[in-house]
């Protein structure tokens, strides 16, 4: 009962978010939006029973990327597009018939590839009796560092280049 | 407890992850020095803290006093003539193997500790890294050394070792006697260790596995008997030659020469390798394969060898005037106790005395060290280490003075000191080995004599340099004051804290500090309870354990074997045996009293003219002093005699007919390859294929240029139309 | 490790509810009470009573945005290492700890070293981080 | 109502707003924004089989990992974009024409 | 290890014939309701109360500061003043509403929601007692970090929407205050969590003992040096001063609440102070022993010990008390040292702030976790003082 509304919100925000953050003419919502659709995201993890992901989810997304694009939207002129400082052609805008007619074109490609993927699956999916939620937190410790230890050492190398690269990339000043 | 790769790798890992990081790191200079030192030290020091917990577990953990862990993987396996012929590694932890392993990596760290006061100078070249780089490897290979259960790996990292040993004598190789130093050590311990592969060539022939547990099992099975190679019985043969590598590494008698001109290098390296740890290793691989050596019947060859050691180079360290030397020479007859307390079958002791040497002489060394280095001269950058040219020194240099007195009190056998501990028990156990058979007067003799003359020619060193006037005033003048700088005096006191008797076992009266319980019989001093000589019956099969799976015996029912007080012999021996080992004891106290005694009538007190014994044996002292004509003999007998005329026959060889014939026509026929060659090219390559590639290049860029439109969004849609098509085509 | 239901989030998304009502509710209730007139002075941003020039929202200064950067991994090396934390206990209790140490060492080794290397570049200290960007070789 | 179907749709519906959004939108920080969505779809796709074909952790590891990287592209994406902006003044797509500023 | 307050609440007898009651009547399982009832008006008082504290927390400020000031402080509404913040609230909700011109309409409304929504769900996970935590999620901590970061988009959005330069440096302050200080607090709370092994609230309390030197505070040097670095971190999370740059009267007028008036900025003030009980609490609860009382008092066995006829559901009540008392204690405590060092300590400067974050926190707390890590590896987590004690043992003689 309790599972399936929370399924339902958790959807309702994901899907809702989704789109709105793909039709937002203002940059500044379409990012809002996005923070909407990761909660969303993050309540389906939680109905997934994967509580860890659900957190990592929150944490990374809420606290660190939405900032993040905060903070580069302000830095590359925030929503000044309509100012129309760079010239008319150059407004970034959903609204044109080109555009839906391209996600129009899109939705009913991908949706020929997915159900020819899904077909099957959709056909042989027996919903089964599923385990009962359970601490996932332990497991993925446990996996962490006996299964994929390297994966593990390998994306701390991978962040260390990513803050060093950014580091460098956006050091004011050099040219200029 | 039981271990797993994971607790056990990292022992040696960690320094050798410093090597490999250094390796880069520290040549270049300044800060990158600077951090590759520490990184030295860290690592050490960290792999110290994983010996102790190992040491923790086997020492005071409640498990039988043979209890070992034994862990193998394969290494390659080349399955020849259709037998399994796997060649296996693993790591092999007994208490010894836990002993040693935090000996080595504590005064690793203390030594390296020390090494970044003395070696501080032009460290901005990053030359003094490189002596860090190898003093990591040096260290990662020695505990690996420690750590295997193989006399394969065991002979991998002793040459490793016998490397760094090279390397870090010929430290400082603009002089050309340190090039040559470091060459004669490593040709002399090539010698031995020949032997030594040769050895184990045989065991593996026969046995068919060189680790130390089938080694075992193959004694208990029998599988010696009968046996023989060329004539000699397999065990008396492969002891034999094993036992050679260990006359190479540690430096006994007819291969001793290499040790005293291996002190060219650093001294910090010398108080490690040449003192503390590596000829020590000869001596833990002649006590791991103890019970080939008792096979072999070779109890009075090693004993005889390890007494005419000591003896010889006690000798020769009477007459040497420099500072060094007298502590090489004083090593080389401390090794020889070992050997002689090998043969003497007093395993235990000979262990303790291995354990006590290494912290004393590396205390000894290190204090050396800091005189030297006190002593230097920063404008004309001589070493200063002639004993004659020292002395009052004591006035300048506190802290050293106490380390030196406590390591020299402690080599020269006083009681309640490490030294006379271990020392004496040897002795004692050669004295009851000569009350036994006539044939064993002449070993103990020697080792008796030979500790008379420690500790004279220790204590003569002491009055030398420390006491009485300072003989060389500009010497004694700028010879800085010495100042409490702890990366220099921490090392010193810390060793010669350690060079007390209590903390390894009883001194006189058997009551040593730290004790390990037996849960039935009280407690005891956990050396003598926890070493024993292995006991090959119980190795009755050859039992591998895989790296990842857990040991399967039984622990807890397991608790410290019985402290047998009669060392298993029966009531009347034992008390013989006790009777004997106090005469010794008595004997050999008077004997180190009446050294110090006679070093003090005639250096310190200058009652008695040591000039007047020099003219009176001056043949004798000249003999000494060239160390029996030993190197001499070598190079006159060995090396112009033998080698040079072979290598005269081999160019003459080379130049003759090698180069006239095939050299000259090896280059005929290359020429006219050569033209073959070129009309082939210029035919078929130019024409065909550069200009066809070209022509082809130039006729797909035209088609593939149009699809290359700058846009990112045409891509993204290209990527999904493929997608499409491909999902569709399935 | 034991099996729960999905009612642990209740809570989670009453307090949630709970949240939006009651700024809502307050909202609602002050739209009835309070007055409402507002002027064109009113309604322009305080400036401390100067006339405001221009939009506030004009591209700012970068440093904020490194500041946000480095934020951003510590926050994702947080979340990897926060399993490893939660079961590092039990591994050293069943005699695994050493290679779990080294682990889990190393990656904080690598981490620090993102830092140390933002610190030595001057990215982190808010003042200098143009002048120090100017001349590296200092 | 909860079951493989709904998770993959939901999925599906996310992974074309992403496309959505990077194909039709000239803004690159729009187009970073459609690449998260992306990202999203996927880390949801593999928690769900997990939950509902298998239950071994994998699934939820990879989708950590995905999470992950979504950090660190999002740090370099916007540090690359904030770069472009202070040589080219633009923060439009089709001004990245040239290979060096 | 899944003790919400309904599984606290439904060891009680009614709780079962509730449940069958309303399933009779309802003609199907209504324990899904009870328990949406249970948590429901468990949540409308516990909100409630909470606001009553953040109001009092005004109060209690601006009493402890004329304490500290020597000066009378609120003392007109009520008894001592203390209907002072019901005076405020009325105020705040009476006052006009205005929202700037060339605001950005749906930003400015919705940045207050972000603050509190962020709020209150932190109260989900606080331990208030081992029968009254609203619920304990396996991954609390973590949950409390992921959730407690809406706070710092609320407080940017908050400075952005309202088109003022004022609470654009505001807004822009706040948020790479908060993010910069989430780095160390984050380190710490790791280092505890390697200390107690889970993630989970309870467990970490559990894992603690009632007296002093069972806290983590004092388990060892690290954990001690970690605890102040998480107070700081926790005083510059909440934006508390010295660390109170987002609103710095002296230079930003009002900061990121600029443009707001009426009760939008009383929201922002209400969350604010919430959020310092949180962190109080959360602080109290990873270090101070949370809700322990000495002498296992708080289990209640005591009481069925001494009566044996007692029920035992009463017992476990009073033993809750018990530890509701010491946890609220621990936390008002903090809270008191929280006001007092605002109105002691001068403001820092930004770039002080910044170096003090970057520079001597993160560092500090990375040592910790290193320093945690091996301890924990060498001496098993033992607390220090079992070690003292062990080789005091071993000194005197004890066999090993």
């Amino acid at each position: 009962m309790f599972l399936n509304i929370m399924f339902l919100l958790a959807a309702g925000a994901t899907i809702g978010g989704s789109f709105l953050t793909a039709t937002s003419k203002n940059l500044m919502h379409a990012c809002i939006y996005l923070l909407l659709t990761l909660f969303g995201v993050s309540g389906l993890y939680a109905t997934l029973g994967a509580d860890f992901l659900a957190a990592t989810q929150l944490v990374v997304y809420a606290g660190g990327v939405v900032i993040l694009m905060l903070f580069a939207i302000m830095l590359t002129g925030g929503v000044r597009e309509f100012v129309n400082k760079f010239g008319i052609d150059k407004v970034a805008s959903m609204g044109t018939v080109k555009t839906y007619s391209i996600a129009g074109f899109m939705v009913v490609i991908m949706s020929f590839v997915i159900m020819k993927i899904l077909a099957p699956i959709f056909k042989s999916y027996a919903p089964g009796e599923l385990p009962g939620f359970s601490t996932t937190v332990e497991k993925i410790g446990t996996l962490l560092i006996t299964d994929h230890v390297l994966a593990f050492e390998i994306s701390s190398i991978l962040l260390l280049g990513a803050l060093v690269g950014a580091a460098v990339i956006s050091r004011p000043g050099r040219t200029r | 407890m039981d271990y797993t790769i994971s607790s056990v790798a990292p022992i040696v890992l960690l320094p050798f992850f410093a090597f490999v990081i250094n390796a880069f790191l520290a040549r270049k200079g300044g800060k990158a020095t600077v951090a590759a030192v520490f990184l030295a030290c860290a690592s050490i020091a960290g792999s110290s803290i994983y010996a102790l917990k190992i040491f923790k577990d086997f020492v005071f953990g409640n498990y039988a006093a043979d209890y070992y862990i034994h862990k193998v993987f394969t290494w390659f396996d080349l399955n020849g003539g259709g037998q399994e012929f796997a060649v296996n590694m693993g790591i092999y932890i007994d208490n010894m193997t836990a002993v040693m392993l935090v000996m080595v990596t504590v005064v690793a760290t203390m030594i390296h500790i020390f090494s970044t006061y003395y070696m501080h100078h032009d460290m901005n070249y990053g030359r003094n890294g490189r002596f860090f780089v190898y003093m990591s490897l040096f260290t990662s290979a020695m505990l690996g050394l420690v750590l295997s259960d193989n006399l394969f790996s065991v002979f991998i990292f002793w040459e490793l070792m016998g490397f760094c040993s090279y390397s870090l004598i010929g430290h400082y190789y603009e002089k050309e006697k340190t090039g040559n130093a470091s060459i004669k050590a490593f040709m002399t311990t090539r010698i031995g260790d020949v032997f030594f592969l040769l050895g184990i060539v045989a065991l593996w022939t026969h046995i068919g596995s060189v680790s130390f547990v089938d080694l075992y099992a193959a004694i208990a099975n029998g599988a010696f008997s009968g046996v023989t190679v060329l004539g000699i019985p397999l065990a008396t043969f492969c002891a034999v030659c094993i036992f050679l590598g260990t006359i190479g590494k540690s430096a006994q008698f007819p291969l001793n020469v290499w040790l005293p001109d291996a002190m060219n290098g650093p001294t910090p390296c010398s108080a490690l390798i040449h003192a503390a740890t590596m000829v020590a290793a000869g001596v833990y691989l002649s006590l791991r394969i103890y019970p080939l050596i008792e096979l072999g019947n070779l109890n009075y060859f090693v004993a005889c060898i390890g007494g005419i050691t000591a003896l010889g180079a006690a000798t020769i360290a009477l007459v040497q005037t420099d500072f060094k030397a007298v502590l090489a020479f004083s090593t080389i007859s401390q090794l020889g106790y070992m050997v002689l307390g090998v043969g003497v079958g007093s395993y235990n002791a000979a262990f303790m005395h291995l354990i006590t040497h290494a912290i004393f002489k590396a205390c000894l060394f290190l204090a050396a060290g800091s005189v030297i280095h006190s002593l230097h001269d920063h404008h004309t950058h001589e070493h200063v280490q002639e004993m004659p040219r020292m002395g009052g020194l004591r006035h300048k240099m506190k802290f050293t003075w106490f380390a030196m007195w406590c390591c020299t009190l402690a080599i020269a056998g006083v009681p309640f000191f490490s030294g006379f501990v271990s020392k004496d028990r040897i002795l004692g156990d050669a004295l009851v080995m000569a009350t036994h058979s006539p044939k064993w007067i002449i070993p103990t003799a020697l080792g008796f004599i030979g500790a008379f003359l420690t500790a004279f020619y220790m204590c003569r060193m002491m009055f030398l340099a420390f006491h009485g006037k300072p003989r060389d005033k500009e010497v004694y003048d700028h010879c800085h004051e010495e100042h409490f700088s702890w990366n220099r005096n921490l090392p010193l006191l810390f060793l010669s804290v350690f060079t007390l008797g209590i903390w390894f076992s009883g001194s006189l009266t058997g009551q040593g500090v730290v004790k390990v319980a037996d849960a039935h019989h009280g407690k005891y001093e956990w050396f003598q309870t926890l070493i024993q000589k292995p006991v090959v019956s119980k190795f009755t099969t050859m039992q591998r354990e895989d790296f990842s799976g857990m040991d399967t015996r039984v622990k807890n029912s397991a608790e410290k074997s019985h402290y047998d007080h009669n060392h298993g012999l029966n009531e009347e021996e034992a008390h013989h045996v006790h009777h004997v080992h106090k005469i010794g004891a008595i004997a050999s106290i008077f004997i180190a009293l009446g050294g110090i005694f006679v070093a003090a009538m005639m250096y310190l007190w200058n009652k008695w003219n040591p000039g007047f014994w020099v003219n009176t044996f001056n043949r004798y002292y000249r003999t000494l002093q060239n160390k029996y004509y030993m190197d001499d003999l070598y190079i006159k007998g060995f090396i112009q005699g033998l080698l040079i005329p072979f290598n005269n026959l081999l160019s003459r060889f080379d130049m003759g007919f090698y180069d006239k014939y095939v050299v000259d026509g090896w280059a005929v026929v290359v020429r006219y390859l050569m033209n073959v060659s070129k009309w082939f090219d210029n035919l078929f390559v130019d024409t065909i294929m550069v200009d066809g590639t070209g022509a082809s290049v130039r006729f797909f860029n035209v088609i593939l240029r149009t699809i290359q439109s700058g846009k990112i969004q045409f891509y993204i849609i290209m990527i999904i139309l493929v997608i499409f098509g491909y999902i569709l085509a399935l | 490790m034991s099996s729960h239901n999905l009612d642990v989030y209740m809570p989670v998304l009453i307090l949630m509810a709970f949240a939006i009502i009651m700024v809502i509710g307050a909202l609602l209730v002050g739209k009835l009470i309070r007055p409402s007139n507002p002027t064109d002075l009113k309604l322009t941003p305080y400036e401390c009573g100067e006339e405001p020039i221009g939009s506030a929202w004009s591209n700012f200064n970068v440093r904020f945005y490194v500041i946000a950067l480095v934020f951003l991994i510590f926050d994702v090396e947080g979340a990897l290492m926060f399993p490893v934390a939660a079961v590092f206990k039990k591994f050293v209790e069943i005699g695994e700890g050493g290679a779990v140490l080294a682990s889990f060492l190393l990656f904080i080794v690598v981490l620090s070293l993102g830092v140390v290397y933002c610190w030595k570049k001057g990215d982190l200290d808010w003042v200098k981080s143009y002048q120090v960007s100017g001349k590296k070789d200092k | 109502m909860i079951s493989l179907p709904s998770y993959l749709i939901i999925s599906f519906c996310l992974f074309i707003a992403g496309l959505t959004v990077m194909i039709a939108r000239k803004n690159i920080i729009a187009m970073l924004l459609g690449i998260e969505l992306i990202l999203n779809a996927a880390a949801l796709n593999f928690a769900a089989y997990t939950r509902f074909i298998n239950q071994n952790l994998d699934g939820h590891l990879m989708s950590l990992f995905i999470i992950v990287i979504a950090a660190a592209e999002a740090a370099v994406g916007l540090a690359i974009v904030i770069r472009f902006f202070q040589i080219k003044e633009s923060i439009h797509i089709d001004d990245a024409t040239e290979l060096q500023s | 290890m899944n003790s919400t307050v309904v599984s606290y609440l439904s060891q009680a007898p009614g709780y079962g014939f509730l449940t069958s009651k309303l399933s009779e009547v309802l003609g199907f399982d209504a324990t899904g309701i009870v328990n949406f009832l249970i948590f429901f008006i468990v949540t409308l008082v516990m909100v409630n109360i909470m606001a009553a504290i953040g109001g009092l927390g005004t109060y209690a400020e601006r009493k402890i500061s004329a304490d500290l000031q020597m000066r009378q402080g609120p003392n007109r509404v009520g008894p001592f003043g203390i209907l002072q913040f019901l005076a405020d609230g009325v105020k705040m909700i009476l006052k006009e509403d205005i929202i700037p011109r060339q605001a950005d309409k749906f930003m400015f409304h919705l940045a207050p929601f972000l603050c509190l929504v962020g709020v209150f769900m932190t109260l989900a996970v606080l331990p208030f007692s081992s029968g009254l935590a609203l619920t304990n999620l396996n991954i609390g901590v973590f949950y409390l970090l992921g959730v407690s970061s809406l706070v710092g988009v609320g407080i940017f959005l908050g400075g952005y929407s309202s088109n003022s330069k004022w609470s654009m440096l505001g807004g822009m302050r706040g948020a790479s205050q908060i993010v910069s200080y989430e780095v160390p607090v984050t380190l710490t709370i790791l280092s505890v969590v390697l200390m107690a092994g889970s993630l989970s609230f309870d467990v970490i309390t559990e894992a603690q003992g009632g007296f002093p030197h069972e806290w983590f505070i004092l388990h060892n040097p690290f954990t001690f040096i970690g605890f102040f670095v998480l107070f700081i971190g926790a005083l510059a999370e909440t934006n508390r001063a010295p660390f109170d740059l987002p609103e710095a009267e002296s230079e930003l007028v009002s900061g990121y609440h600029t443009e707001y008036s009426g009760m939008r900025f009383g929201f922002f003030a209400l969350a604010e102070y919430i959020e310092v009980f949180v962190v109080c609490g959360v602080c109290a609860a990873l270090f101070l022993g949370g809700y322990k009382v000495p002498f296992n008092l708080g289990t209640g066995d005591f009481l069925v010990k001494a009566f044996p006829a007692i029920e035992p559901m009463l017992a476990k009540q009073v033993g809750n008390f018990l530890q509701l008392g010491a946890f609220v204690t621990k936390t008002l405590a903090l809270y008191y040292v929280v006001i007092w060092i605002r109105w002691t300590l001068p403001r820092l400067r930004v770039d002080h702030l910044m170096v003090l974050c970057w520079k001597y926190l993160t560092p500090i707390a990375l040592f910790n976790l290193v320093g945690c890590a091996v301890w924990l590896y060498a001496f098993e987590g033992k607390s220090i003082w079992y070690l003292i004690f062990k080789s005091g043992a071993a000194a005197a003689g004890a066999h090993h």
